[in-house]
């Protein structure tokens, strides 16, 4: 077949890429070899746009064993244990396919997951709509949080925290991220890496099908009025099928048969066995006509590109091959050898013995193009709203209509649709801050978060991207974590525009200084680009997955209020910064401005002072201050708990607005046991840190002194009447 | 006490149980369903989880496993069985409990704890607990709905075979304290001869304080006695 | 030859899906729509010669494993 | 009037459900089996005399909630 340009066209290559492409080859591509530089080259396989950024951010510290490069990160949790985790998009899929796209979506970063030799031990997600009254936003919400439910419980691994947010920004361009996490001794973690010559390629799992050819190139491309025609690339998940294959993956890594291992994400055949020759500088030669199949007169260009869910390749120790045929067919799945390790360095493909196609592996990976392309900075919004020209409204009305607003309502119509609970190490479910996870059998427990602030990104993205780590690790200190490491899922919209292209480099800025700053390195991740439609592009959302550690199980900590008058102890300084706040926003719709600044040493100090105060069994609840402020932390902690609060007159006022609902970073709220109260305020002042009194716990009210009172179970009912009415 | 859990493709809460049967002292054996004897026991748990996917109906394929034979012929010879969650929805597609499973009524997965009330404490299951006792446990399941004919039902209510139904923190027993829809609030029923219980709720994930709540713990100790 | 199965849930079984779609549609506006059941559709393959012949497998797969009796019934057409 | 809908998976997806069902039956001995998939069955009565208009009653409920176009094919037939 000649390559015309609209050959090029359809498989998303541009002519100098082509250009280059033959260089490489010293001769024009076949179809089934231009196939394959399609499916590599393109930006989620090859990360072209983002590399130059991405080798910015700090990867290393001795708690990290494996940080990006490999199909999750692997960090030290002590002993002998490691945790391996990653987060990824599956964004346009689930847009188009609510239900299936985000179920292939846990299924895909499950697989990252177990391929590391790590049982999954919890899901996390981190999923954004379009504005509730979008036409399309019920149905994608009900679909996507149904596909989460539905692969997560049925593979039996808990789904345990998340975000959910709206906003019309992702109108046409919804957000499905999926985080696993996992479990692996130390010393038994499983690489890509192939190592040694004429071994044998194994292919175990579902059968290949016509699903999802092209599924990566369509990860890459943007959204238009013809991408109806993109339609049948969707993929149906099979989480059965998933699970045995964990199961025998794990049966199987019991003793030291595999070599290398990688699961089929993205590109299917082609990208795992390119990634697992490429890292071993060696070639790799799969015979087609092995490849188990479930569909007739399947091409070698379909083979290749199929993005067929619920597939492994594996190489395998000389010898090992009936044993772990034996261990495959116990969970009825297909195992067969399709082909060897070779010293070749290509990629050689054959079909019945004649050869089809045949790539030097450096020309797919490491001579893959890499962009640096132009990008513009963003200066700080300089305009400030000046409250007094604003319609003046309660401070009670102002609460409540953020707390009965679709991001802020109780998100138990999603959580109950999870199963948190499966594996029965879940200490702490949905709900608080951060979640909390045993590890079985053993005397610790981690602790997980998502968070993402998109608006704070939009309108400066350094300072946004600093603000979600600090507020990540918040979240982990919140409930009594030390954090170690994060992983990171970079939405943002086209990276061909200078503008998109400013906030990616200026948003990783941001991450890169927090995380160097706080110790608390980068080890997986994934980029998404192409979020958007007709050039219209989403507001710049990365997403950060952070991991934190319980070293000794005493009871947990969370958010909820626990006793009667115990003292409220706000920690960290209340300036009162409302551009880009929950308030302005929820009440009167406005939306620019600076996001808060971040002062990291004060991050820091907080932070660590909060956790040692925990630590020392100090603290009843704990809860961080984020979005809706001060105000809406407090209710937050009394709703769904038995106790109320009241908080004193505040002293050195000088708006009640900005006091109460200023999204000031670096804050916590205690809540400490009234004969604690001088000893820990003591141990505050010795380290320096600011703090005020603010109030104490009482039965049944929220009330702010002199402004109003309200009982516990209305303010919960308006916080959990969003998603029954919608 | 000698217990076995049966694993089938697609289980998902057998190391669950098998943690909380070792917990209370039970020696455990897990069994792959293709094992065609089932070592001598005295208890015989089906777990939860998704078994075949739930492909089809949920419990339709385990229900036609080999293992299954010998479940039966255990269970009449008056072995101890329990099936909770997925293991209920099995022990009813082979006929061993009467009734069926349907869609919970919301047409969702539900994951929650809900508070079920013991409506017979003379079982071997239930002797533990009080009478009318109000237990908090964990139900996570799409299909918990359970429904069966008048004279099933009325043969229920007559041989005391309810051993528990969905209630409140208080222990009324109403449609708002229904959470899938099951007929008559019904959480759990025995057979007959009382030796088999099926069960939605998940009472091996309430043994560790730590985790959630010990309201499961007397369903195993009562086992024991 | 091939056969289409459908399996429907009794009359006197309550139907919590058939009603949930019922009611979806009505609110979409299908105002004329009486009433609504939901069941399965299966399309087998098999390899037999004789009509009466396959249609006694068909019939033995219905009663061993595409519908539960107790509360459905269930139909074989050829196609 | 009344009309039956059969829903099924569109050729080349995935149909996990007709692939364990199809395993079972192979299992219990029905080796003659070719191939099984599974779909969804809606019996739906309305409201309408006219057949055409009833029809296209029918095929919008198809478009709006029965059928998931993307990965499925719907019939509908009158009964
Ligand atoms: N899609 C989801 N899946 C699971 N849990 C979710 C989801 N959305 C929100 N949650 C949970 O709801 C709670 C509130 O979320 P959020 O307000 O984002 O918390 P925070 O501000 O502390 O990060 C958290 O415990 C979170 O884990
Ligand atoms: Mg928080």
């Amino acid at each position: 077949m000649k390559i015309t340009n609209k050959i090029l066209e359809k498989h998303g290559i541009k002519n100098e890429e082509y250009e280059s492409i033959q260089k490489l080859l010293k001769r024009e591509p076949n179809f089934l070899e231009l196939g394959i530089f399609s499916a590599m080259w393109n930006e989620h396989c090859s990360y072209k746009s983002s590399r130059v950024h991405l080798k910015k951010l700090p990867t290393k510290g001795k708690q990290v064993i494996q940080g990006p490069g490999e199909n999750a990160g692997v960090i030290d949790i002590g002993d002998e244990d490691a945790i391996v985790f990653k987060i990824e998009s599956h964004n346009h899929p689930s847009y188009i396919e609510p239900y299936q796209g985000a179920a292939t979506g846990v299924g895909g970063i499950l697989r990252d997951v177990f391929t590391m030799g790590a049982r999954p031990i919890a899901l996390l997600n981190s999923i954004h709509f379009g504005s509730p009254d979008h036409p399309k936003t019920k149905s994608l919400l009900n679909g996507v949080v149904s596909g989460i439910g539905g692969y997560g419980n049925c593979i039996g691994i808990p789904t345990v925290a998340g975000e959910t947010k709206f906003n019309d920004t992702y109108n046409e361009n919804i957000l499905v991220n999926a985080m696993a996490v996992g479990h692996a001794k130390k010393n038994k973690i499983f690489y890509s890496k192939a190592k040694g010559i004429n071994k044998s390629v194994v292919y175990v799992g579902s059968k290949t099908g016509r699903d999802g050819i092209h599924g990566a190139s369509m990860a890459s491309a943007e959204f238009d009025e013809n991408s109806e025609e993109k339609k049948p690339t969707v993929q149906v998940g099979d989480p059965f099928t998933e699970k045995l294959l964990l199961e025998a993956c794990l049966e199987l890594m019991k003793d030291d048969s595999i070599i290398a291992i990688q699961d089929m994400g993205a590109a299917g055949l082609t990208s795992s066995s390119v990634e697992m020759a490429s890292k071993g500088s060696l070639g790799i030669e799969l015979q087609l006509e092995k490849v188990p199949c479930r569909e007739e007169n399947m091409t070698p260009y379909e083979m290749m590109l199929s993005e067929s869910q619920e597939r492994m390749l594996i190489i395998l120790e000389d010898g090992k091959e009936e044993n772990a045929k034996k261990i495959f067919k116990k969970w009825d799945l297909d195992f067969v050898i399709i082909g060897k390790t070779t010293n070749t360095k290509n990629l050689t493909l054959k079909f019945n013995n004649k050869i089809e196609g045949e790539i030097p592996i450096e020309a797919l990976a490491s001579k893959a193009p890499v962009y640096k392309r132009k990008w513009v900075k963003k200066s700080l919004p300089k305009k400030t709203v000046d409250l007094k020209k604003l319609k003046k409204i309660k401070l009670e009305d102002a609460l409540i209509k953020i707390l009965s607003s679709p991001n802020h309502s109780n998100k138990s119509w999603i959580t109950d649709q999870y199963d948190q609970m499966v594996m029965c190490d879940t200490i702490q479910r949905s709900g608080s801050d951060a979640a909390i996870i045993k590890i079985h059998n053993k005397e610790k427990a981690i602790a997980v978060s998502v968070d993402s602030s998109a608006n704070y990104c939009k309108s400066h993205p350094s300072s946004g991207g600093k603000q979600i780590v600090c507020e990540n690790w918040r979240n982990l200190i919140s409930v009594g974590a030390k954090p170690l490491a994060i992983t990171n899922c970079l939405n943002f919209g086209n990276p061909e525009n200078e503008k998109i292209m400013g906030e990616f480099a200026e948003c990783l800025d941001g991450i890169k200084e927090a995380c160097e700053f706080l110790d608390y390195p980068v080890v997986s991740g994934n980029v998404s680009f192409y979020n958007g439609t007709n050039n219209k592009n989403i507001f710049p959302t990365p997403v950060i997955g952070g991991v934190g550690l319980i070293s000794s199980l005493r009871k947990p900590i969370n958010h909820k209020l626990k006793k009667e008058k115990s003292s409220l102890i706000l920690i960290g300084k209340t300036f009162g910064h409302l551009d880009q706040s929950c308030f302005l926003k929820e009440n009167y719709s406005i939306s620019d401005g600076a996001p808060p600044k971040i002062n990291l040493v004060n991050e820091k100090n907080n932070g660590e002072v909060v956790l040692s105060l925990i630590n020392k069994d100090l603290v009843l609840a704990a809860h961080d201050v984020s979005n809706g402020g001060l105000i809406v932390s407090l209710s937050e902690m009394a709703m769904n708990s038995y106790y109320g609060m009241k908080i004193e007159k505040v002293k050195k006022l000088r708006n009640l607005f900005e006091y109460f609902f200023g999204e000031d970073q670096g804050r916590y709220i205690l809540e400490v046991e009234h004969s604690n109260s001088p000893k820990v305020k003591k141990m505050l002042s010795d380290a320096n840190i600011y703090y005020e009194n603010i109030g104490y716990t009482q039965k049944k009210y929220f009330e702010i002194e002199g402004e109003f009172k309200i009982n516990i179970n209305d303010l919960s009912k308006m916080n959990n009447q969003w998603y029954n009415n919608y | 006490m000698k217990s076995s859990v049966i694993v089938f493709p697609g289980s998902n809460c057998d190391r669950d149980i098998a943690v909380a049967l070792e917990k209370m002292q039970f020696k455990n054996q897990m069994v792959w369903h293709k094992e065609t004897t089932l070592p001598k026991s005295d208890l015989i748990v089906i777990p939860g989880g998704f078994s075949y996917g739930d492909y089809l109906r949920s419990g339709a394929i385990a229900g036609k496993s080999l293992i299954i034979e010998e479940v039966i012929k255990a269970a009449n010879s008056g072995c101890f069985i329990l099936g909770i969650c997925n293991g209920f929805q099995i022990l009813t597609e082979t006929g061993l409990l009467k009734g069926t499973l349907l869609r919970n009524k919301n047409l969702k997965f539900i994951n929650r704890d809900v508070n079920i009330k013991v409506i017979n404490n003379s079982s071997k299951f239930t002797s533990k607990y009080k009478l009318g006792q109000v237990l908090k446990i964990n139900i996570a399941h799409n299909e918990g709905n359970y429904f069966t004919d008048d004279k099933h039902l009325k043969e229920l209510k007559r041989e005391n075979l309810i051993a528990f139904k969905y209630c409140d923190e208080k222990g009324k027993i109403s449609e708002d304290s229904n959470p899938n829809g099951a007929i008559e609030n019904i959480a759990g029923i025995l057979n007959a001869k009382k030796n088999i219980l099926g069960m939605m709720p998940h009472p091996e994930r309430m043994i560790d304080k730590l985790v959630s709540n010990t309201d499961g713990l007397n369903l195993f100790s009562s086992l024991l006695n | 030859m091939k056969f289409s199965v459908t399996v429907t849930l009794k009359k006197d079984v309550l139907d919590p899906q058939g009603k949930v779609v019922q009611n979806t549609l009505l609110n979409l506006g299908m105002d004329n729509l009486k009433s609504i059941r939901q069941g399965k559709f299966f399309e087998i393959e098999i390899d037999e010669k004789d009509e009466e012949v396959a249609k006694k497998r068909i019939n033995e797969m219905c009663q061993k494993l595409l519908a539960n009796l107790i509360i459905e019934d269930y139909k074989i057409n050829k196609l």
